[in-house]
């Protein structure tokens, strides 16, 4: 932390690097199988590493993470889809809404401590789950199919998929620099205090109630929005799909293999998990154990390398704490 | 109008016992070692299939099928205690959460491997005991796995209550570092206490799969129902478990006849965030036979 | 004039037991109050009532005349009264300067990140931590981190500050820094401190006025004189001496 | 020294990185009240807790009737009869009296003598016995102490190690309690004690240590050490 | 030794072409629900299309202007979600250089799907899809085997209207989006054959316990019950209509009882109909390909069992996209896509049509559905026969159930 300029952090210049080449490379060899890998790369790194703001910064443990980017892929799909409007206003709306969902479910759940806290996140996401499956507006049960004319506002579908991904990508850029910018401002101190010892931090003066529903709401941005992106690639949006509970959980365990509170390590955490349970299910020889074999390194790492990937690195090499956050 | 909403009262009654089994698995668990258990569900598929390789496999009785999964359940249980859960007790929330999910994603792999994820079904009926009325059936198998899971509750109420164990395990809930001076061996109790959830977990699988046809990931379903249940019941609990699981099948017979059964789970849930929210220490407030 | 912090009949009790009971005493700007008693005998508890972490169930508190009885710590701190804690509550895995600029802030004068950095390297030098800025908090001794929390706590340039057991733990070295630190803060910022402590003869020279605790009650307040010679105050610390000789003669 | 039941010799211990304990030696004779006193933060309870293995022993050892306990764990040191009554009681608050006191039995040297163990205690504290059923938990300062000793003495202690049998409560109550230990002591129990109340503790035992800064400062018969113008400096500061 | 030489070139020339001829394979790409929850009803469809490849392969592969293609299937696990579907099937097309695509399995995993087969401009026959709302989003190059969704309902009601024109129907479904479909397209159907629905209902599709369902049903007074949803609810729901001696006197469910897994259920499956795409027993006269008879053999040897609709619907499907490129004469796009859009056909399946306009291209609109209905033969065991229409039955509808039970 401390008062260093942002431009100034090497971190920054990796993040700012790393999205270019997420969106150079595919664009500029036009392989749009390296596209489709790199974009749930991208989608998951933005679902952890805000993930990451509540866990990582906070110690408050979210499974409902993903409630956000369902909710988002419904908004906006309802945006598109039944107002006709534009993709992109939509993406706007569905963040605001969902943010402000999230700031006022948080003044109540957040509350809540720990493995109670834990609790109600699943519950938040079973409830909004089930009661989208019931709403009329948004299709209900049927979901919601997209028109393949809503690609024609963008171009055609050809264009309004790349725009879809370039959209993703620079999301990732913001999700990242997000982390970096929150992890060194004041706010994110606060934060930070709040994770070391939430009852210190209040004695300190740190104004523990607001600054949590604050990053539960900032944390809810960014996922809305991909989640408007994701589904409007996606062409239909039901609610097994939005709100699947296991890819929560999956999100965790990416920033628990990168390296909970870092911000790099987290993004890589991501990026491996998600290329690794690709590898394993168009393997032939992983496919059938795809599932067990991702269990086994999940409980070598709880078990063995808590702290991830980025804390064994610090662990081994302190100085890269300061340059690689 | 009121025989639909008797029938759907003791349908709730019936059905919410078993509820409540799976959930005291779960709520001794935490109550103990303070272990959010997200293989539950897991355990709960693996007694299901259990009760089907027994049934078919051996020919055994259904309901005698129980005694062996309990005896199979526990010493699972054990084994993925030293395995994969001593090491991070005392450790973050998220540590716990996360070994035991690595060993449910492992369980849910093998399975599907196994058995694959469509549904398998196992013929038990016990039409002699069933009972109806003016149209409305009760089958005989709901009310002799509602009866089974009152008393294996009972019996788990009896070994934590009345036998030195249960008081060895009650003690370790209640002030490990105490309980540890009292000459308690608390890694094994803490090892024990896991197997036990495991088993009674287990047991409910069984139980319910005498009732409906199941998959390797029907268990998820009842993990969520038994989140529900514990809460409503006070985490930690297992007579408040028993009580929870009941409301909760009271909850989902008797709304039946006023909205659409699809909504049932919004209703559930979201009284599930309300009540966590307004009465962290669970509606019923009990702990431990606390009144 | 009223005083800088005004206690009036503050009260608490957990279930059956009366943790604090009808406690009244006002500090004054500069002052620094010392605050003894028995083990058990309220004084942490009459903290937290007064900072926020616990509501009391009767009472009121005043700082500066404005009442901040049962408000949020937070919003306590933001009125110019920062504390320490007897269990030390270090940022763990947060290094030593950043754990400081969380109190400064946070503290009472809200400071900017940057403004901030400088306030905590004034704060750390104050408290003779400055070459340790850069390590985890966690890492730090006892002695260590009791000066960290009282950088923390200064940190933020508050009015009056709570310190609770500072020098418990420290051995004789390492509690003769502590006290010339504290002497240190009330001559460089002139704030007014309220403090637990154990050791009379820190207590007896530090203070100008002191108040015992005894079962939750008001015992007794004076000048150190007046309390060092209080019989009340002795038979609260020792014991009764003749409970002690009956008790011989019974065997 | 040999026929001490209860030996440490040369301790050194404390948490994580931080050293509290500089080397302590301590010596429980049979049949003796020992009493252990200094000002807060001297390291008594570090002491204790390194002597019954709830916290390591970094270097020295701990013996138990002759034998070398020092790597044994707390629950196989109360197994041998090493009993400690913490510090704040910490009771099964959710229990019952009868199964706080079942608990205190629960080692298998212990359990033969449950009944006996009963008798005695409700003897002791009488009421006790009037609130068997009663949850733990909802007892005043004074009966949850009792409880507390009446759930060490459920053990059939060879050592009963008392830490701050007198913390937040009445003098009309610690009077009480002092009464019931000389009992035991006359009854011939082994009986280590942490106090603050210096007077008292120094009254009623037989043979005192002095702790400071984690080492000792001084020890001898009680009696000597009562009346030693040091000691009362070094707990109190005075 | 020159004529030696001569003749070997001669030897080669003649075997060369022939070799490369036979070499030459079209690859077809598909995911399908190798795990996750879709995975009972999701097997045997890609056992449909790998008894079509084998036999296609046995035979010599396809004939197309005068080259023959090995058949190759390609395919990967969706794990019976959305998310990795467009990665999988990009993959499928540009790493796998699959020609033409299947769907997978369910309308969901398939809407998702086809927007990279629009994307790449490529041929997916969708079986298993059945949910109209995919068709009418402006695509040009999906064609569905199955009957949509929203009429899958009508051949029960049709049955129902003849043997009860007064019926109290309860209309009880899973609320999915192909149930859902289904569901309403019921709702209509009824409606306008006068039918009385006394209770719709819909029910979380991980439901497990029906009793509060089923005491609606008896509450209700109805004395038919149609609905359902998916293998593992609808099964569910059938067990406990019998252990709750529900003493309907018809009951329909969707997709459950055509699984051949659904006789497991014992006296629960007995006298229960489901709306089929396609039943062993059918007779319809092929255009190409085996008759339904010759099917049913060559699956039941390969697999053991009786085919099912998934299966048949998928067998379907590749022998369609054979004919297809057959007529064609070619394995370009356009050329194939023109023949299906042309093709008016009966096969072992059934009557094809695809729908050509703009706004529902690829709408299977030839297709008939048949209503079976688990009944006890001779051997004592249950089997499946066609009860309606009338025209294809080769059973008697038992109505009403009530005392079948017995």
């Amino acid at each position: 932390m401390g008062s260093q300029v942002i431009l100034k952090r090497p971190t920054f210049w990796i993040i700012l690097l790393a999205t270019l080449a997420f969106a150079l490379v595919p664009a500029l060899t036009g392989n749009l199988e390296l596209r489709e890998n790199l974009l749930l790369g991208a989608v998951y790194i933005i679902l952890a590493s805000n993930l990451n703001l509540m866990i990582g910064y906070t110690a408050y443990v979210n499974f409902g993470n993903i409630a956000f980017f369902g909710l988002g892929g419904y908004i906006g799909l309802y945006v598109v889809n039944v107002l006709g409007w534009s993709l992109w206003p939509a993406c706007l709306i569905a963040g605001v809404v969902v943010s402000l969902l999230a700031f006022i479910l948080g003044t109540g759940i957040l509350r809540l401590r720990g493995a109670y806290f834990a609790l109600a996140t699943i519950g938040v996401n079973e409830a909004v789950k089930a009661f989208v499956t019931n709403f009329e507006p948004f299709g209900g049960a049927s979901g919601m199919y997209l028109s393949f004319s809503s690609f024609n506002a963008l171009g055609g579908a050809r264009h309004a998929l790349w725009l879809a991904y370039f959209a993703i990508v620079v999301l990732m850029g913001l999700s990242l620099w997000l982390s970096l910018a929150i992890k060194n401002s004041r706010f994110g101190l606060g934060l930070f205090a709040i994770r070391e010892d939430e009852d210190a931090a209040m004695v300190l003066g740190v104004r523990t109630p607001r600054y949590k529903s604050l990053v539960y709401a900032i944390s809810a941005f960014i996922p809305a929005v991909a989640g408007t992106l994701f589904f409007f690639k996606n062409g239909v949006i039901l609610p097994d799909q939005a709100f699947d509970l296991t890819l929560s959980i999956e999100a965790i365990v990416m920033l628990m293999l990168g390296g909970q509170g870092t911000v790099i390590g987290v993004a890589l955490g991501a990026f491996a998990y998600e290329q690794l349970r690709g590898f394993l299910l168009v393997s032939s020889t992983f496919s059938q154990f795809q599932l067990v074999v991702a269990g086994v390194l999940l409980l070598l790492i709880v078990l063995f390398l808590p702290e991830g990937f980025m804390g064994w690195v610090y662990r081994h090499l302190p100085r890269l704490r300061r340059v690689i956050e | 109008m009121i025989f639909d909403l008797t029938a759907s009262v003791i349908n709730g009654v019936l059905v919410g016992a078993i509820y409540g089994l799976a959930a005291i698995g779960l709520t001794l668990i935490f109550g103990v070692m303070n272990v959010i258990n997200l293989m539950h569900g897991a355990t709960i598929a693996l007694g299901m299939f259990s009760l089907y390789l027994l049934t078919t496999a051996v020919g055994l009785n259904p309901y005698l099928a129980i005694v062996p999964v309990l005896l199979g359940g526990f010493v699972f249980g054990v084994l993925v205690y030293w395995i994969a859960v001593h090491r991070v007790i005392g450790s973050s929330d998220l540590m716990t959460l996360l070994a035991t999910f690595a060993v449910n994603m492992i369980i849910i792999g093998v399975g599907t491997a196994v058995w694959t994820t469509s549904p398998y079904n196992v013929d038990v009926s016990v039409p002699q005991l069933a009972i109806s009325m003016h149209g409305y059936t009760i089958p005989g198998t709901q009310i002799v796995a509602a009866v089974l899971a009152v008393i294996l509750a009972t019996l788990l109420y009896g070994l934590l209550y009345h036998t030195r164990l249960g008081k060895a395990i009650r003690a370790v809930a209640n002030n490990r570092a105490a309980a540890e001076l009292m000459g308690i061996n608390t890694r094994w109790v803490l090892a024990i206490s896991f197997g036990i959830g495991i088993a009674v977990a287990a047991g409910a699988g069984v139980l319910i799969a005498t009732l409906f046809p199941f998959t390797i990931l029907s268990g998820a379903n009842y993990e969520l129902k038994s989140f529900v249940v514990v809460v409503l019941g006070g985490l930690g609990d297992p007579a408040g478990a028993m009580l929870g699981g009941i409301v909760l099948g009271l909850i989902e017979g008797v709304t039946a006849p006023f909205v659409n059964v699809s909504w049932t789970p919004v209703i559930e849930f979201t009284l599930f965030v309300i009540i966590l929210v307004l009465f962290p220490a669970g509606l019923l407030a009990f702990k431990w036979g606390r009144k | 004039m009223s005083a800088l912090l005004e206690v009036e009949h503050l009260g608490k009790r957990f279930g059956g037991v009366r943790a604090v009971h009808d406690v009244s005493f006002a500090i004054e700007e500069g002052q620094i109050f010392g605050l003894i008693g028995p083990n058990g005998a309220g004084k942490t508890t009459l903290f937290n009532l007064i900072n926020g972490v616990i509501k009391p169930d009767t009472g009121r508190v005043a700082l500066q005349g404005e009442a901040i009885t049962g408000m949020a710590p937070y919003s306590v701190v933001h009125r110019g009264l920062a504390r320490t804690h007897q269990i030390v509550k270090p940022l763990n895995d947060m290094t030593v300067l950043d754990n400081v600029i969380v109190g400064a802030c946070f503290g009472p004068q809200k400071l900017k990140l940057k403004e901030a950095a400088t306030a905590a390297r004034d704060s750390l030098k104050t408290v003779e931590l400055i070459d340790r800025a850069h390590v985890l908090a966690g890492t730090l001794n006892l002695a260590g981190k009791k000066r960290l929390e009282i950088a923390r706590a200064l940190a933020g340039q508050p009015r009056l500050l709570l310190l609770d057991e500072t020098l418990a733990g420290l051995n004789p070295t390492e509690a003769e820094r502590m006290i010339a630190v504290v002497r240190r803060i009330r001559e460089e910022s002139g704030v007014a401190i309220l403090m637990i402590e154990h050791l009379m003869q820190v207590i007896m020279s530090l203070s100008d006025r002191i108040m015992v605790l005894n079962f939750g009650e008001k015992l007794a307040e004076g000048t150190p004189e007046e309390i060092a010679h209080d019989e009340r105050v002795i038979e609260a610390y020792l014991g009764d001496p003749d409970l002690a000789s009956r008790l011989m003669e019974q065997k | 020294m040999s026929e001490a039941l209860l030996e440490l010799e040369d301790v050194v211990s404390g948490y994580d990185e931080l050293q509290v304990l500089w080397g302590v030696s301590v010596a429980v004779m049979p049949k003796r009240l020992t009493t252990l006193v200094g000002a807060n933060g001297a390291g008594k309870t570090t002491l204790l807790r390194a002597a019954l293995g709830s916290i390591r022993v970094w270097s020295g050892r701990v013996r138990f009737e002759g034998e070398d306990v020092t790597r044994l764990s707390a629950y196989q040191k109360a197994a041998r009869g090493l009993v400690l009554v913490p510090e704040g009681r910490q009771l099964f608050n959710d229990m019952t009296v009868e199964e706080n006191l079942e608990l205190g039995a629960y080692t298998a040297r212990a359990r033969p003598d449950y009944a006996a163990n009963l008798e005695r205690v409700f003897t002791y504290f009488p009421r006790l016995k009037e609130r068997r059923k009663q949850k733990a938990g909802t007892f005043s300062g004074g009966e949850q102490q009792m409880l507390a000793v009446a759930r060490g003495l459920m053990a059939s202690p060879k050592v009963l190690i008392i830490d701050e049998l007198s913390l937040g409560l009445s003098p009309l109550l610690t009077q009480q309690l002092f009464g019931t230990l000389a009992d035991l002591k006359n009854d011939g129990l082994t009986l280590v004690l942490v106090e603050q109340n210096l007077h008292l503790a120094l009254a009623l035992s037989d043979y005192a240590y002095v702790l400071a800064e984690g080492r000792l400062h001084s020890e001898g018969p009680s009696r000597e050490v009562a009346n030693d113008p040091d000691v009362r400096k070094a707990y109190m500061g005075m | 030794m020159y004529k030696m030489f001569a003749g070997v070139l001669l030897a080669l020339g003649v075997i060369l072409p022939g070799m490369a001829l036979a070499q030459k394979t079209i690859t077809i790409g598909f995911t399908t629900s190798e795990t996750g929850k879709l995975n009972a009803d999701a097997a045997p469809q890609l056992r449909g299309f790998e008894l079509w490849r084998d036999q296609v392969n046995a035979d010599g592969g396809i004939k197309a202007g005068g080259t023959q293609y090995k058949v190759a299937l390609k395919h990967y696990d969706d794990q019976s979600s959305a998310g990795r579907v467009q990665q999988l099937y990009t993959r499928l097309i540009l790493q796998d250089n699959a020609d033409f695509l299947f769907s997978p399995y369910s309308s969901g995993l398939t809407s998702t799907a086809a927007v990279v087969s629009e994307q790449f401009g490529k041929i997916m026959i969708t079986t298993g899809a059945a949910e109209g709302k995919t068709y009418k989003l402006g695509n040009r190059y999906l064609f569905q085997m199955y009957t949509p969704a929203d009429e899958y309902l009508t051949s029960a009601l049709q049955a129902i209207k003849s043997k009860d024109p007064n019926a109290k129907i309860a209309l009880v479904y899973s609320n999915d989006g192909f149930s859902k479909g289904a569901a309403d397209g019921a709702a209509k159907a009824a409606k306008s054959m006068g039918l009385n629905v006394v209770l719709t209902e819909s029910y979380a599709p991980n439901t497990t316990d029906f009793g509060p369902v089923i005491n609606k049903i008896v509450s209700s007074g109805a004395n038919v019950l149609i609905g359902g949803g998916h293998y593992a609810d609808g099964s569910t729901l059938a067990r406990q209509l019998y252990d709750k001696k529900s003493n309907l006197e018809f009951i329909s469910l969707l997709v459950a009882p055509d699984i051949p897994k659904f006789a497991s259920l014992g006296k629960a499956a007995r006298g229960v109909t489901v709306p089929s795409q396609w039943e062993p027993t059918v007779a319809y006269k092929p255009d190409f390909g085996p008759t339904p008879e010759q099917f049913r053999e060559m699956f039941q040897k390969k697999y053991n069992t009786l085919p099912g609709y998934h299966a048949a619907g998928g067998y379907a499907a590749g022998l369609v996209l054979q004919h297809a490129i057959e007529q064609a004469g070619s394995i370009k796009t356009p050329a194939v896509a023109k023949a299906l859009n042309a093709m008016d056909a009966t096969t072992a399946y059934g009557h094809i049509k695809f729908a050509d306009g703009k706004q529902d291209h690829g709408l299977q609109v030839g297709h008939d559905m048949v209503l079976a209905q688990w009944q006890k033969g001779d051997d004592g065991k249950l089997h499946s026969k066609v009860v309606w229409p009338k025209s294809a039955a080769n059973a008697k509808l038992v109505f009403p159930l009530t005392t079948y039970h017995q």
